[in-house]
């Protein structure tokens, strides 16, 4: 059989272990977008990227800043009248667009999330300096400049690490990794 | 049998009270809500009418699993008698256990008018719990009954 | 005394050093021990968690089998690591299949996850376990005529657990009483800092982060007290930024909830990291904690 | 050897219900073929076996055959049950030996697999087959009914029922918990979409109900048990104490006057005003008789006053009056206790109780009643401020499952008439936010187009927060309102003066005791279970218990009305009847066997069973038997059987659905 499955089934299959409620019961009232502390700068709403994957506009999602946009802060989850879990649906929707490697040019989030994973499985701790490549160059002039003033300030004040984290059991840390990802997929 | 065991469909004989549970049944069916077919209700006027002798028959007749049910306690349409049927629960789980029969053949369920639902769903899990017991085997005359006796947890 | 395991996650090593410093001052003054969780790792920042969800779970998972090794209830500071360790125990419990994946990758760091644990927030452990009582009998230098903005952020409220208020709650605003402060109605208290966005779409942030401020500044707070690094550096590292992008004028202190409730307990403001912030706190606030000398 | 029954077997294809799933033929073939030896004569598969023709093809076979027993395969017995009695009766033979076989509910209508519903379609047949051989002929009992009726709830719906019922000449008792009839309605300045004024239309009803020859209004009451069974329940009321003499109070007021104790109301001004101790709830109250609020009374706290009781012209204060238990007897009830208006305290990101000029919708109806606390003034929590710009939030409560999943019904309109209100007597700018417009009632949408010809912005988004923090130019001292106007995609900071809840409906909070006590149940929103919800709508499972109006589910005024009459009249019809026919399905005990143990006595709870100390055997009193058949089970000795759900009947049943009567089966099954 050649049962295709619609693009709202494939973001839905993405979630793992997130409960909620399934997409297409969204009624379209907008509490996500009004609530979204963030929906001024995003190409669509929450709502309207809902609808855009009920609609089955895979392009039109993907290429759009919106999940990228999202800081995780569930305000919308908790309030969503249909019990839709909207944050985890943002996750997934990142998820998707770094495996297909398709997402809106010149957006931070694919690479710094691309550097902070790898970081993660060659130390087991976050250490910021080694994050910093990721995405500096990405910023303009003047938020580069930022950056650096605070990075500096917060060398001074000593709250930034010279030295990277690392756990003691590193090895078989990544053993562990290796265990759900195939160590070659990352580094 | 090993064909049996592969597609092991067990049959299961369900008792329902006619207030609450079979019009739960009632319910799914209009509602067009899907479960496993592998059981076939017997109804009641009450689950307080559940004498044992109906349980032990059944499995004597070749049932694979048995389910009672009835209104949630408290909402007996005859005040408080699925109480008692609570109660031949209990037992009857135990004498089964002696027999050598897995307690897990028998299934207590509330369901309550409104909750066809509920009712489809647990049918469902019931009969894949079932399913993975296999088929009830008697235990022979000599067998070894190796379900501990006393070890089990009165709810 | 009270024994939690004690899992300060990567910002608090250097970045949040002080509200590491804090948290195991006044744990100490309340006789509570904090006992730092043997080689754990990463919670997976929001990051893993929408890279690889399976992943994800299992660094977590990582720490709560090391931390179910210790029978103690698992405390973080962070509302991070809080919410994603949190929620992975409780995936765990519900979902077999998954507790089996992620039980398998832990075999090879010779570790097993057995559903056991408890994980609070390091604020749940002064808002619940600890009674307002017993924090005020531990207070020298009531923190009178102290305005304080209770900024809850996110994830220490939200995704909702139970049936807990997650709108309005009170609990913050509780503590900060039981120091002597005054907590401010602070309309914004349970909006976003930002978070990562600060890093991948700064002006958003810079937007959030003005809001808070202004709000805070609109309620007459002196500082707003933060329980999350994330929230603490967003808040307070960026107004230059801020100021630079809106033209405002801010400088607005932003402190740990604990280390307000040190400067209540009379502990020298240095031991609690005093000091290493951008924006240095008012005079006021000092002499508050320090009058009674 | 017993004499052999002949049994037939009717198939129903249910049109497409069951036939789409079941093979039907095969069934009724196999039946045929295999229940021979269960004495299966005639098995036959039709289109509509509860149609005319269908019934026509059971008696003739009846008669044709000589069937002493018949088996119908299709619906559940609750729907079509008395439809195949009848026409046995119809063909003369005795209704109780015709079996129902559910293979709608129960086979094709939840489950997919055509073969497997086919093969439990079989089996059971072959389980009705085998119970039906041991059906006895039975006859119904029939028992008197009591020509009075109960109506609990003084709303429109228990006063229409109860006016209805009474004009017919005969008896109602009517019993309110609150010291008035009247219900909600009494609370509201206009109705929707007529806007005619609520108190001109619900008033002289009410006089109606005080000074009706039939009707026994017992108000301050409340209902404290519930015995018997259709036709002849008996109710004990709890008469609250009202410290009031009615006999001798003329309604005349100046207690209530010269009472020096302010109370807020919190019940019929919804928290806007103030009341005395002593007091009517409104001025048109029915009965007159004010009530002694004994929490709030000075004199119930302190020992003094009695202000009351000095100015009374007529003695008519009793500080001593006691609650009194009325005993009454009535063949019939209708529940119409209405509904509790969703607290809008619980969504907490709308500010109710925490943002003073947040409104309900329910105390907005006392601001803008003529009679209300404000003369019918629109102005926000200070008392004199006119609002210029007016939010009205559509779905609180509702259509939520945070909430409450279902829709109100009649928040969009409630919505729309405040809108108008708030128009004509401000005129401010209005903002309605809605998720959905629903307007289907008569003359509804007529007046959305009204609203929005007046000018009203209508902004389609679920309101995301209510707050006071305000940032942009404009919006110092508002109240703002965060909301995604969906048609657009922009999300708006919308700032107003008042914000209006529009509350969605809620069962009461004690309605499941009440459902409890009168033996009905809830859905699990809370609301009560009608019999059917297209062709039963006011009937419920048990016999003889009514429901009308939002106690059944939210609605409106003609709908509640409507149905408060549609249940009187289905009680008219059982009174015209004078006697109503019960199930005989009861338990008897065969005197010979009983040992006397008494196991029996104490297992039934309708205290149906009696010992008879001389003979040392227990019996069971037919009429109080409720048939749940738990002393059968319960009989040590075997000496008590069911009629109508024997254990033999139930064990061959059980033979019957293991298929252990067919042959060819029984040779299969491992020993």
């Amino acid at each position: 059989m050649t049962d295709t499955i619609s693009f709202s089934q494939e973001v839905s299959n993405l979630l793992y272990a997130a409960e909620g409620e399934p997409l297409r019961t969204c009624i379209q009232c907008g509490t996500c977008s009004g609530t979204c502390p963030v929906a001024g700068y995003m190409d669509y709403t929450p709502r309207q990227i809902i609808a855009l994957i009920n609609a089955g506009n895979k392009e039109q999602v993907l290429e759009s800043n919106t999940f990228w946009y999202c800081a995780s802060c569930y305000h919308c989850t908790v309030r969503c009248p249909q019990k839709i879990n909207i944050t985890e649906l943002m996750y997934a929707l990142k998820r998707y667009s770094i495996w297909k490697g398709q997402h809106k040019e010149g957006l931070i989030g694919p690479t710094f999330s691309e550097a902070f994973v790898k970081m993660i499985v060659r130390g087991g701790r976050s250490f910021e300096p080694v994050l910093a490549p990721s995405y500096i160059f990405s910023l303009n002039l003047r938020e580069m400049l930022q950056e650096v003033t605070n990075a500096t300030e917060l060398l001074l004040k000593g709250r930034l690490p010279v030295l990277p984290a690392r756990i003691k059991r590193i090895d078989s840390f990544k053993r562990m990794i290796g265990r759900i990802i195939p160590m070659g997929g990352l580094e | 049998m090993t064909e049996e065991t592969k597609s092991f469909e067990p049959t299961i004989i369900g008792f329902t009270c006619n207030w609450c549970s079979y019009r739960a049944a009632d319910m799914a069916g209009t509602a067009r809500m899907k479960y496993a077919p592998n059981v076939r209700l017997i109804r009641l006027m009450c689950s307080g009418r559940l004498d044992p002798t109906f349980v032990f028959k059944a499995f004597a007749s070749g049932a694979d699993a048995v389910l009672i049910s009835g209104c949630h306690p408290g909402d007996c349409h005859y005040i408080s008698q699925n109480y008692k049927a609570l109660r031949r629960f209990h037992l009857m789980k135990r004498v089964l256990t002696q027999l050598g029969i897995e307690p897990g053949r028998l299934k207590l369920l509330w369901a309550s008018a409104a909750e066809g639902a509920i009712f489809a769903s647990e049918i469902t899990k019931f009969v894949e719990e079932v399913r993975a017991l296999g088929p009830l085997n008697w235990p022979q005359p000599g067998e070894q009954v190796s379900t501990p006796i006393m070890e089990e947890v009165t709810a | 005394m009270k024994e939690y395991a004690y899992f300060p996650g990567c910002s608090l090593e250097k970045m949040a050093v002080s509200y590491h410093l804090s948290a195991l001052e006044t744990t100490k003054k309340l006789g509570i021990k904090l006992k730092e969780l043997e080689d754990w790792n990463c919670c997976g920042a929001t990051t893993y968690f929408y890279i690889d969800e399976l992943l994800a779970y299992t660094l977590c998972a990582r720490n709560l089998a090391i931390a179910e090794k210790t029978g103690l209830d698992v405390v973080a500071p962070c509302s991070a690591c809080y919410k994603n360790m949190y929620f992975t125990a409780a995936h765990l419990k519900k979902d077999a299949d998954l507790a089996e994946h992620v039980n398998f990758a832990l075999e090879e760091d010779n570790l097993q996850y057995n559903g056991n644990v408890n994980i609070k927030h390091l604020i749940e452990v002064f808002a619940q376990d600890v009674s307002a009582e017993e924090i005020k009998s531990k207070v020298t230098r009531p923190l009178e005529g102290i305005r304080v903005a209770p900024y809850y952020g996110c994830q220490i409220v939200r995704p909702q657990k139970e049936k807990e208020d997650v709108e309005q709650p009170q609990f913050f605003e509780g503590i900060l009483s039981a120091i002597g402060a005054t907590p401010v109605n602070y309309p914004l208290k349970m909006r976003c800092c930002g978070g990562s966005l600060i890093i991948s779409s700064r002006t958003a942030a810079l937007a959030m982060v003005r809001n808070l401020l202004q709000s805070a500044v609109d309620s007459q707070a002196t500082v707003i007290a933060t329980a999350c690094p994330m929230c603490q550096v967003n808040l307070e590292c960026y107004q230059q930024q801020v100021n630079q992008e809106f033209g405002t004028n801010f400088s607005f202190p932003v402190l740990y909830f604990t280390q307000l409730i040190g400067l209540a307990f009379g502990i020298p403001p240095k031991k609690l990291g005093i000091g290493k912030e951008f924006v240095s706190i008012a005079p006021s606030l000092l002499r508050a904690g320090q009058s009674k000398d | 050897m017993e004499k052999k029954e002949k049994i037939g077997v009717y198939v129903c294809h249910c049109g497409t219900n069951i036939a789409g799933v079941v093979n039907v033929g095969e069934v009724s073939t196999w039946a045929a073929e295999n229940l021979k030896d269960q004495g299966v004569v005639v098995s036959r598969d039709y289109k509509f076996m509860c149609s005319s023709l269908g019934q026509e093809l059971i008696q003739k076979d009846i008669k044709e055959y000589g069937l002493t027993r018949v088996v119908v395969a299709a619906c559940s017995p609750h729907l079509h049950e008395a439809t195949f009695r009848n026409a046995c009766k119809g063909a003369d033979l005795n209704p109780y030996l015709c079996e129902l076989v559910s293979i709608r509910e129960q086979a094709s209508w939840v489950h997919t697999d055509k073969v497997a519903a086919t093969e439990k379609s079989k089996a059971l047949i072959s389980g009705g087959v085998s119970r039906v051989v041991y059906n006895e002929p039975l006859e119904p009992l029939y028992v008197p009914i009591h020509p009075a009726t109960l109506v609990v709830g003084g709303g429109i719906s228990g006063i229409q029922a109860a006016l209805e019922i009474a004009d017919a000449g005969y008896r109602v008792y009517l019993v309110e918990r609150e010291p008035s009839i009247g219900g909600h309605m009494a609370q509201f300045d206009k109705t929707f979409p007529t806007l005619d004024c609520s108190a001109c239309i619900l008033t002289p009803r009410m006089v109606q109900v005080g000074s009706h020859p039939n009707i026994t209004l017992l108000t301050y009451s409340e209902i404290e048990k519930v015995e018997g069974y259709v036709g002849n329940f008996t109710v004990s009321i709890r008469k609250r104490a009202r410290s009031v003499d009615e006999a001798t109070c003329t309604g005349c007021g100046i207690c209530w006057e010269k009472c020096p104790k302010k109370v807020v109301d919190n019940v019929f001004e919804a928290g806007m005003g103030n009341r005395k101790a002593i007091y009517v709830p409104f001025p048109q109250a029915v009965p007159k008789y004010p009530v002694i609020d004994r929490e709030n009374c000075t004199f119930y706290i302190k020992g003094t006053c009695k202000a009351c009781e000095k100015f009374c012209p007529t003695e008519a204060i009793n500080f001593a009056q006691e609650d009194e238990i009325i005993n009454v007897e009535v063949g019939n009830v209708i529940l119409a206790t209405g509904y509790d208006p969703f607290d809008a305290r619980r969504i907490t990101q709308y500010g109710y109780g925490r943002l003073a000029n947040v409104f309900t919708s329910l105390e907005f109806e006392r601001l803008s009643n003529a009679a209300g606390p404000t003369g019918g003034n629109i102005v926000l929590r200070d008392g004199k401020t006119v609002p210029k710009v007016v939010g009205i939030v559509h779905c609180v409560g509702s259509r939520d499952k945070n909430y409450n999943e279902y829709c109100s019904a009649i928040c969009c309109m409630q919505s729309l008439k405040f809108a108008h209100l708030v128009h004509e007597r401000t005129g401010a700018e209005i903002y309605n936010f809605y998720i959905d417009i629903r307007a289907p009632g008569k003359g509804y949408e007529e007046f959305y187009h009204r609203l929005l010809d007046e000018g009203t912005h209508f902004v389609r988004g679920k309101v995301a927060e209510i707050s006071d923090a305000v940032r942009l130019p404009g919006e110092e001292g508002k109240l703002i309102i965060q909301v995604e106007d969906t048609l657009t995609g922009n999300q708006l900071r919308v700032p107003v003066d008042m914000a209006i809840l529009s509350a969605g409906l809620e069962p009461r909070r004690d309605a499941k005791a009440v459902a409890k006590q009168f033996g009905i149940s809830c859905s699990a929103d809370g609301w009560l279970i009608e019999r059917h919800p297209k062709l039963d709508p006011v009937a419920t499972v048990t016999e003889g218990i009514y429901i009308a109006g939002c106690v059944q589910g939210p609605k409106d005024i003609p709908a509640s009305v409507a149905q408060g009459a549609a249940a009187a009249a289905r009680i008219l019809g059982k009174i015209m009847q004078k006697e109503i026919a019960l199930e005989p399905i009861r338990a008897s005990i065969k005197e010979e066997q009983c040992s006397g143990c008494r196991i029996c006595n104490n297992v039934c709870p309708f205290n149906a069973i009696l010992f008879h100390e001389d003979k040392m055997v227990s019996e069971v009193n037919p009429a109080l038997c409720q048939g749940c058949g738990t002393c059968v089970a319960a009989c040590p000795a075997g000496a008590i059987s069911g009629t109508g759900f024997s254990n033999q009947q139930i064990l061959s049943q059980i033979e019957g659905l293991m298929l252990l009567n067919i042959k060819s089966h029984k040779e299969t099954v491992p020993a």
